[in-house]
């Protein structure tokens, strides 16, 4: 049957619906199935994909023409009105894609080949809009899938990706099966990130999912998988002695983990009792937890993810030194928080997600909060985030998630920044027009200068808002046997192409 | 003389392995012979079934041992006898019938295969002359349709029908004893007549030893050729029958032959223009039997019964087992409702009337049920039992306690058995207790529903006593409902024949059970057994008509 | 024979209502039971006492040490007192057997009660039950404790619910055989009501096969929380229990066996002396089976 | 027929009553209160909660379980797929826990009172006490990872051959099989001692036939009622244990499938799943009634 790659990802695959989903396992899955127009490279810089494009002059016209051969996987041939309709149904969700709309005058397809999009003024972020690695990317599909409207799933898998889907073996929560598209013609240049030539060199690659990872790790031990996206951090001693196996980080600047207060509600709604909870949290406690091991975490008070272009360590002080305690104290005192219990969701069902609100709920405490940690799995804090009722009423006060660092390391990108409130805002509904001011100048920002200026002026309100809190960052280490090789580094997802596979 | 078939000699069987547990059978000798039959006889508890297990072997393991003497059959030692041997033994020379024909066969194997298995694990023979063996001895134990009962299941065979298979059973191998323990009790008395005939036959025919266990005198009276008495694991005295019954030496054995009650009416009472309490109008009642699938039965358990009971006077009613004694009774205290027909309490009409307007109603008529082991709830003391009653009527609590003593008086027991619980008394004592409690609401009404049936004659004799004392002391009425013809002629007045849910025969007991109209009630006292025997006064009932005549 | 002359009962006067704890020590394999159950359920309770640390008190740098001087049992994935998580576990898990057997004993035994006496609610009643009984335990669980939140009260909501049809079903079906009983009979005639009808005479039928019943929830209980923590569903991970102990264990079961084998240990413990207690309590509360040893 | 009407209705009211937004988990992040409202509007969570009972049970009737909300599949579809694995561990448990325990049972009963009786119930009440979770951790330590002897996880379908279906069933079965055996090796044990305490069973050993023949034929044919009955009741334990087991030995089967589905809030297959698993179960009840009346000629409906 040819070489078969077996592989455990970091979740099970449900909603195959890349721009439909942020969840990043549908990220991944768009990156089996589709191919994008442009994209990003291990230097952060946008390199063609499916297509080559120029910029006129007065940057207000940007132009994609869409290399020869390409074809959906049903056979027909790829064309601009397919892109234009893709990119249309991801620019209505995706919050990078919708800040490129309002400066958007018109996007057509001026022949069969060519995309004419153009602007209204001056935009510095449309190639990293359109070449963005991470959710939701900017996949492109036939136009009949693509005029699916946004709040409706498409109904069948047709992309124009080096692999495809079959929806035949496909089992929501068990397998998903993708063989070799045979059709498809790679770029010439090597691959980098999910840029480059996209070889394919195995016939077929299975997801699993173990939602054990003891079991996982246990079939990665004994070869009944080939690959396993995420290691446990403390078998990692137990893997490292195994010779069968090659430890390795592909996603080399990892992950933000941050804790999110609810602004709607008391008493994360005053500003002095956010400060005095961002004054009595440290990093180094919630990575300890976390990941306990210092090879794989990072402790950064960088907002947009350290070792970036735009990082700076100004505001978060304390959460680096861990010396806020006292501070925190004092700051709680005088704010004249009236012992409100704080409702933080704590999931129990995702391993990079269980230490932060444990820590985060003895710091708390410590520093004299009265904290409430209710457990829950994560599918309820991803359903219960969204209500904005008061947390007696089935809200919340806290809760913490991930970001792959790609999709923080710009304040375009990085949707938990942002002051829009109510209405459009992240989950929590920080309401900041001083943010949102800032990003409206960050995107008309020429220079990476001037942008790194800008970045750091949000940063420090952000911190001063208590936006959000970041809590560091980690990586997570990927497993694989040994008979696997050519497996590349990647922005934020493992990348089947390019790994062959030996008997 | 001869051969003794079985020599059971000075055997002793005590509890648990240590010698020194009490001894529930002490030095007992009995031999039978061949083709003769030994009753053995004794009140409840005498250890007349550890005998005969003993004999079988079958004494369970570890509580129950064996302690010394011998028991011999042809001449074998079986006490010592290994397991193997003794499997050998039983049904090739020794078998056994039980006295429950419901429960002693497997409810799930047809009957045939259960005899078929006797040949099977002692014989060679090939199936087909096994089975032919098998419906031959049906056939001699007089079951109809042999061929449609070897294929059926024990339930659809009736009690009378099982027993003979249990017969058939024991006699297939042609043993040289068998053991009876009490095979008749549970039958009517018709079936008991058939099944007595039948073993007698059988015994003539094949010359077989029988150990046959009662406690009915009756019965005794009309199967054995020698008697041997029990009481608490000793043997009282043992004799040709004719010896025992009319000269028996001993005082116990006299005293159990006294309490034992005659076939006879006693002599009527004089006919009394006192209140009717209660009547009975066209009672009906009928069960509807809920099926899954296909239509529910209907059985009419009562059918247009009319009766009427005065005060001071007591009614039997008698029937075979089945036939709505118990259905009268309790549509008459209201514990089921009669589906027609109409009960007058002290001339109120209280058939239908609902269950709270009855409520002042039922201290006006009380009931005492047949089993004096679950008509008294083992976790309420005595005392609270018989005062619950009037508590609910209002008495207060001590005043009501005070009360209980002085019934507890009344029924012969001491007073301060208030306190203690139903498990420390006798079968006799608790149903004293029964009546008791139905006395303590002073009613008018008594309906003793099979109240001695489970009794020992001797404790029999004692209830019957009292009901009867406190009849004439207090007045009231009493409907006496019974299966057992010698105790309705000993203490009713008039006498209801059921039969099918209907009344065959009504009339003053003198009458009916002396001339019987129907044919039913002939049949009755034709069956009833040692019909011929006045045992209270040591003499064929003949002899005592001559005498007096 | 004279009325008087019956033979007087000299057994001492004894009331089979009051609990005979004599059971408990009869053999020594139920003493023993009772001991060790005893010791779990005192360890619980003087916890605070005993335990030498915090058991919520997070130290991530001293994770999943080794025993010592400091930790006995060394510590857990976030730095916590495995000993001391292990020591206070019982608590909760305890208390949600005992909880979850009392409440479904109390509510089965009410609804089974009625039931048995009133053809109309128990026609719907059963229904209902059976409803209940066919629907996966487990799967009913999880969802009330996913649907509306992990707390102590709605995991023991969660893990009794199930049970109660059990119960109800056991109490009715006693009922049911206890009501032709004579003397509920007799007491019908002498003019007592249902309430105390079902009071006096019937519920005391039903204590026997509750104690084992009951001793069989609290088992399961215990066990079901276990695996309510192991799928995601359990109790807060700050409060231990040792269920979540176990079920946060298993991640590092190559790594450090004793976070399952601890907890482990002492659940199979109170979880066996339990069984046992409860197998002997049926066999001293059940006449037939002292009847049946001489059988 | 009606316990599934109750069980239908109870589940829906349980799961719509109480809290969860499977708009909220499809949408994943950045997801704004309109496009929630949006995508509860498509997926019709929007109408009244009586309009959407009628209609789940109007196309219930017709046999159309719906279409899962998170995956876009036809229910039937993923139940379909998940079935085979469920099925075969719930069979093999049965098979396995009824060739272990039933004699165990017959043998505790009839050395009543001795040590192999004492042994055997020990043995059965341990099975009670370990949660299966950890004796399937164990056994993959032991017999998959130590010794290589099957493989650590997934199922494969008996179309692929006995062998490779056999290895992959073989531990989860062992490990579900643990409580199975206790409890009916204790039934059995009971309903044996019942049984032996019968008049037939004096009057088979009267008759003079062997121990085993009165073990067999007599006592064990009697002491089936009670047994299947507690492997009816059992079968809901076993569901539930089905469901761990699925997870510890990654099986993909319908206990996970279901567990998935209320995390996130997946309604139709939710509801689907507790109807399916309850009618199971009354089918079962059904069938042990039928058995019933085959082993027990009493017993009619
Ligand atoms: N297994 C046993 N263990 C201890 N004592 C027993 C056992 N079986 C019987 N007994 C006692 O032995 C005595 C004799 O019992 P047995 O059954 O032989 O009486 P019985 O004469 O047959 O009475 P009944 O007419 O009631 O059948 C009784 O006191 C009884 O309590
Ligand atoms: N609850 C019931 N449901 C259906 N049939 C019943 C019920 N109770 C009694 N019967 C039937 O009604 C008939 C009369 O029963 P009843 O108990 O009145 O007889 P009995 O004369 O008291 O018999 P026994 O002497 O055996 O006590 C019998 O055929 C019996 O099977
Ligand atoms: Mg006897
Ligand atoms: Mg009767």
């Amino acid at each position: 049957a040819g070489k078969a790659i077996t592989a455990v990802m970091h979740s099970d695959l449900r909603i195959i619906d890349p721009i439909f989903t942020t969840a990043y396992i549908t990220r991944d899955h768009g990156y089996m199935v589709y191919d994008t127009l442009v994209a990003t490279d291990s230097n952060f810089k946008i390199q063609p994909q499916m297509a080559d494009w120029k910029i006129s002059d007065d940057k207000l016209t940007y132009t994609f023409t869409l290399r020869d051969g390409l074809k959906w996987h049903d056979g027909a041939p790829v064309t601009a009105e397919d892109c234009v309709a893709s990119l249309k149904r991801w620019a209505a969700v995706d919050g990078m894609g919708q800040k490129l709309m309002d400066f958007t005058a018109s996007i057509e397809a001026t022949d069969a080949k060519t995309i004419t999009l153009k602007l209204k003024e001056p935009y510095g972020l449309v190639l990293d809009s359109i070449g963005k690695p991470s959710s939701r990317v900017a996949f492109m599909m036939p136009k009949r899938l693509a005029e699916t409207p946004p709040d409706k799933q498409i109904p069948e898998q047709i992309g124009s990706g080096p692999f495809k889907f079959v929806q035949s073996e496909f089992q929501p929560g068990v397998k998903a099966v993708y063989v070799k598209n045979t059709d498809y013609v790679p770029r010439k240049e090597p691959a980098s990130w999910t840029s480059g030539g996209k070889v394919v060199k195995v016939d077929r690659v299975e997801w699993i999912t173990m939602p054990d990872s003891q079991t996982a790790v246990n079939a990665l031990q004994s070869g009944d998988i080939d690959f396993m996206e995420n290691l446990p951090y403390d078998m990692l001693p137990i893997l490292e002695a195994n010779k069968e196996l090659t430890l390795e980080v592909s996603n080399k600047f990892g992950f933000q983990t941050l804790g999110r207060m609810n602004f709607l509600h008391p008493p994360f709604d005053n500003v002095k009792v956010r400060r005095a909870a961002l004054l009595a949290i440290n990093q180094k406690d919630v990575l300890d937890a976390l990941v306990g091991n210092p090879k794989y975490q990072k402790i950064c008070g960088a907002f947009f993810v350290c070792d970036t272009p735009l990082a700076t360590e100004v505001g978060g002080e304390t959460l680096v030194k861990g010396n806020g305690m006292a501070e925190a104290k004092k700051a709680l005192a005088e704010s004249g928080y009236d012992g409100t219990p704080v409702v933080i969701m704590a999931p129990g069902d995702v391993t990079t997600l269980k230490a932060q609100p444990i820590v985060a709920a003895q710091l708390l405490r410590e520093a004299g909060f009265k904290v409430d940690l209710q457990a829950t799995d994560w599918q309820t804090v991803v359903s219960r985030r969204a209500s904005q009722k008061p947390p007696k009423e089935g809200g919340w006060n806290m809760f913490f998630t991930n970001w792959v660092a790609a999709d923080v390391s710009n304040p375009i990108a990085n949707l938990s920044i942002g002051g829009q409130g109510k209405k459009g805002g992240w989950f929590g509904w920080a309401e900041d027009a001083k943010i949102e001011q800032l990003k409206d100048a960050f995107v008309r920002a020429s220079s990476l200068d001037e942008q790194k200026k800008i970045a750091a002026d949000i940063q420090k309100e952000a911190y001063e808002q208590v936006i959000y809190i970041p809590l560091g960052q980690y990586l997570l280490p990927s497993g694989w046997r040994k008979s696997l090789s050519g497996v590349l580094d990647g922005p934020a997802t493992p990348l089947f192409w390019n790994i062959d596979k030996s008997e | 003389m001869t051969n003794t078939i079985l020599d059971i000699n000075n055997l002793v069987v005590s509890v648990g392995k240590k010698p020194g547990g009490p001894k529930i059978i002490d030095g007992i000798s009995i031999q039978v012979r061949e083709r003769e039959t030994l009753c053995l006889v004794g009140e409840s508890g005498s250890g007349k079934s550890v005998t005969s297990l003993t004999t079988m072997g079958l004494l369970p393991k570890g509580t129950l041992v064996p302690t010394g003497g011998s028991v011999k059959l042809v001449g074998e030692e079986l006490l010592t006898a290994t397991d193997r041997r003794l499997r050998q033994l039983r049904a090739t020379q020794m078998a056994m019938i039980f006295q429950e024909p419901m429960t002693a066969l497997n409810p799930v194997v047809p009957v045939g295969r259960q005899i078929d298995e006797v040949l099977r694990a002692h014989t060679n023979l090939d199936a087909k002359t096994r089975k032919k063996r098998i419906l031959d001895m049906m056939e001699q134990v007089r079951l109809p349709q042999v061929e449609r009962i070897f294929a059926s299941y024990p339930h659809r065979l009736s009690g009378g029908q099982r027993q003979r298979i249990m017969i058939a059973m024991a006699l297939v191998l042609e043993p040289k004893l068998l053991i009876a323990d009490e095979p008749t009790t549970a039958l009517d008395v018709t079936t008991q007549k058939q099944i007595l005939t039948l073993i007698r036959d059988l015994q003539r025919d094949h010359g077989t030893a029988v150990l046959f266990i009662t406690h009915d005198m009756g019965v005794v009276a009309e199967i054995a050729d020698r008697v041997a008495v029990m009481r608490q694991g000793r043997l009282v005295e043992t004799g040709p029958l004719e010896t025992v019954l009319r000269n028996p030496t001993m005082e116990y054995t006299r005293n159990l032959l006294a309490s034992v009650p005659s076939l006879v009416p006693r002599s009527p009472r004089e006919e009394t223009r006192e209140p009717v309490v209660l009547e009975a109008n066209d009672l009906s009642k009928v069960y509807k039997e809920r099926a899954f699938f296909g239509k529910g039965r209907e059985v009419v358990a009562a059918d247009k019964v009319t009766l009427t009971l005065r005060k001071g006077r007591t009614l039997g009613i008698v029937g075979e087992s089945g036939s709505g004694k118990s259905t009268v009774a309790r549509c008459i205290v209201r514990l089921i409702d009669p589906t027609s027909g109409g009960v007058r309490l002290a001339g109120r009409e209280i058939a239908d009337i609902s269950r709270r307007l009855l409520q002042p109603h039922r201290q006006k008529i009380q009931i005492v049920f047949q089993d004096p082991y679950r008509s008294l709830n083992p976790r309420v003391t005595v005392g609270e039992s018989i005062a619950e009653g009037p508590i609910n009527y209002g008495v207060a609590h001590t005043d009501a306690m005070k009360r209980a003593r002085e019934l507890l008086e009344l029924v012969g027991l001491p007073a301060d058995a208030v306190s203690r619980y139903p498990h420390q008394f006798s079968g006799g004592q608790r149903q004293r207790i029964a009546i008791a409690r139905a006395l303590a609401l002073d009613p008018d009404v008594l309906v003793a529903d099979e109240a001695v049936s489970a009794l020992d004659v001797s404790v029999q004799a004692q209830v019957l006593e009292l009901l009867d004392e406190i009849q004439k002391r207090l007045g009231i009425a009493i409907l006496f409902i019974t299966h057992d013809l010698r105790v309705a002629a000993q203490i009713c007045d008039e006498v209801v024949v059921m039969q099918h849910g209907r009344v065959v025969e009504q009339g003053p007991a003198a009458e009916v059970l002396t001339h019987p109209k129907e044919a039913y009630t002939k049949a009755l006292l034709d069956a009833a057994p040692g019909r011929d025997w006045d045992f209270a006064n040591f003499r064929p009932v003949a002899e005592g008509v001559g005498a007096s005549a | 024979m004279s009325v008087d002359s019956l033979p007087q009962s000299s057994i001492p006067i004894t009331s089979p209502l009051r609990p005979r704890f004599g059971f408990l020590t009869s053999t020594p394999i139920i003493a023993t039971a009772t001991v060790c159950l005893a010791l779990v359920v005192v360890i619980s309770i003087v916890a605070p006492l005993i335990a030498p640390h915090d058991p919520i008190q997070l130290a991530p740098s001293q994770r999943l040490k080794p025993s010592s001087a400091q930790f006995l049992l060394g510590t857990d994935a976030y730095g916590r007192d495995l000993l001391s998580r292990v020591i206070y576990g019982g608590r909760i898990s305890l208390l949600i057997g005992i909880g979850s057997a009392i409440l479904s004993v109390a509510i089965g035994l009410a609804i089974g009660l009625v039931s048995g006496f009133f053809k109309l609610v128990d026609a719907v009643m059963m229904r209902i039950m059976d409803g209940l009984m066919a629907m996966p335990s487990i799967l009913l669980a999880i969802a009330v404790v996913s649907l509306s939140g992990a707390s102590l009260w709605t995991v023991l909501i969660a893990i009794t619910i199930p049970e109660i049809p059990r119960v109800a079903r056991l109490v009715r079906s006693v009922v049911l055989s206890a009501r032709e009983e004579p003397y509920v009979e007799a007491a019908i005639s002498v003019g007592s009501s249902l309430p105390k009808i079902m009071w006096r005479h019937l519920m005391p039928n039903t204590i026997a096969p509750l104690i084992v019943q009951g001793t069989y929830v609290c088992a399961s209980a215990i066990l079901t929380e276990a695996i309510l923590s192991f799928l995601g569903a359990g109790i807060s991970p700050e409060t231990p229990t040792w269920g979540n102990i176990m079920a946060e264990g298993r991640q590092y079961f190559q790594l450090k066996p004793s976070l399952i084998f601890w907890p482990g240990l002492l659940l199979s413990i109170a979880i066996l002396s339990i069984n046992l207690i409860g197998d002997a309590a049926r066999d001293a509360l059940d006449p037939r089976m002292k009847q049946r040893e001489g059988k | 027929m009606p316990v599934m009407g109750v069980v239908a209705l109870f589940v829906f009211l349980l799961l719509r009553l109480t809290p969860g937004d499977p708009a909220a988990i499809l949408a994943g992040d950045n997801a704004t209160p309109e496009r929630l409202e949006r995508i509860r509007t498509s997926l019709g969570l929007n109408e009244p909660l009586i309009v959407q009972f009628v209609t789940w049970v109007n196309k219930l009737l017709h046999g159309d379980l719906g279409t899962s909300l998170i995956s876009n599949l036809p229910v039937m579809k993923m139940i379909g797929q998940r079935v085979e694995p469920s099925i075969s561990i719930a069979l093999s448990t049965i098979i396995l826990a009824v060739i272990v325990a039933v004699p165990l049972g017959v043998i505790a009963a009839w050395k009543h009172g001795t040590w192999i009786d004492r042994f055997v119930m020990g043995l059965s009440v341990l099975g009670f006490s370990v949660p299966v979770f950890v004796v399937g951790y164990v056994l993959i330590e032991i017999f998959a990872i130590d010794l290589r002897w099957v493989p650590v996880q997934g199922f494969k379908s008996i179309s692929n051959g006995f062998g490779p279906f056999f290895e992959r069933i073989i531990l989860p079965t062992c490990a579900l099989s643990f409580i199975y055996i206790a409890l009916i090796a204790r039934m059995t044990r009971a309903a044996m001692l019942d049984v032996l305490g019968e008049d037939y069973v004096r009057t088979a050993r009267a008759k003079g036939i062997n121990e085993v023949a009165v073990m067999m034929r007599h006592a064990l044919r009697n002491a089936a009622v009670p047994v299947i009955t507690v492997i009816g009741t059992g079968f809901a334990l076993l569901i539930s244990g089905v469901v761990v087991t699925e997870s510890v030995f990654n099986i993909p089967g319908i206990g996970r499938l279901t567990v998935d589905a209320v995390l996130a809030r997946d309604y139709p297959v939710i509801q689907a799943m507790i109807l399916l698993t309850s009618l199971i179960y009354v089918v079962v009840n059904l069938l042990i009634d039928v058995a019933y009346t085959l082993l027990d000629p009493r017993i009619r409906y």
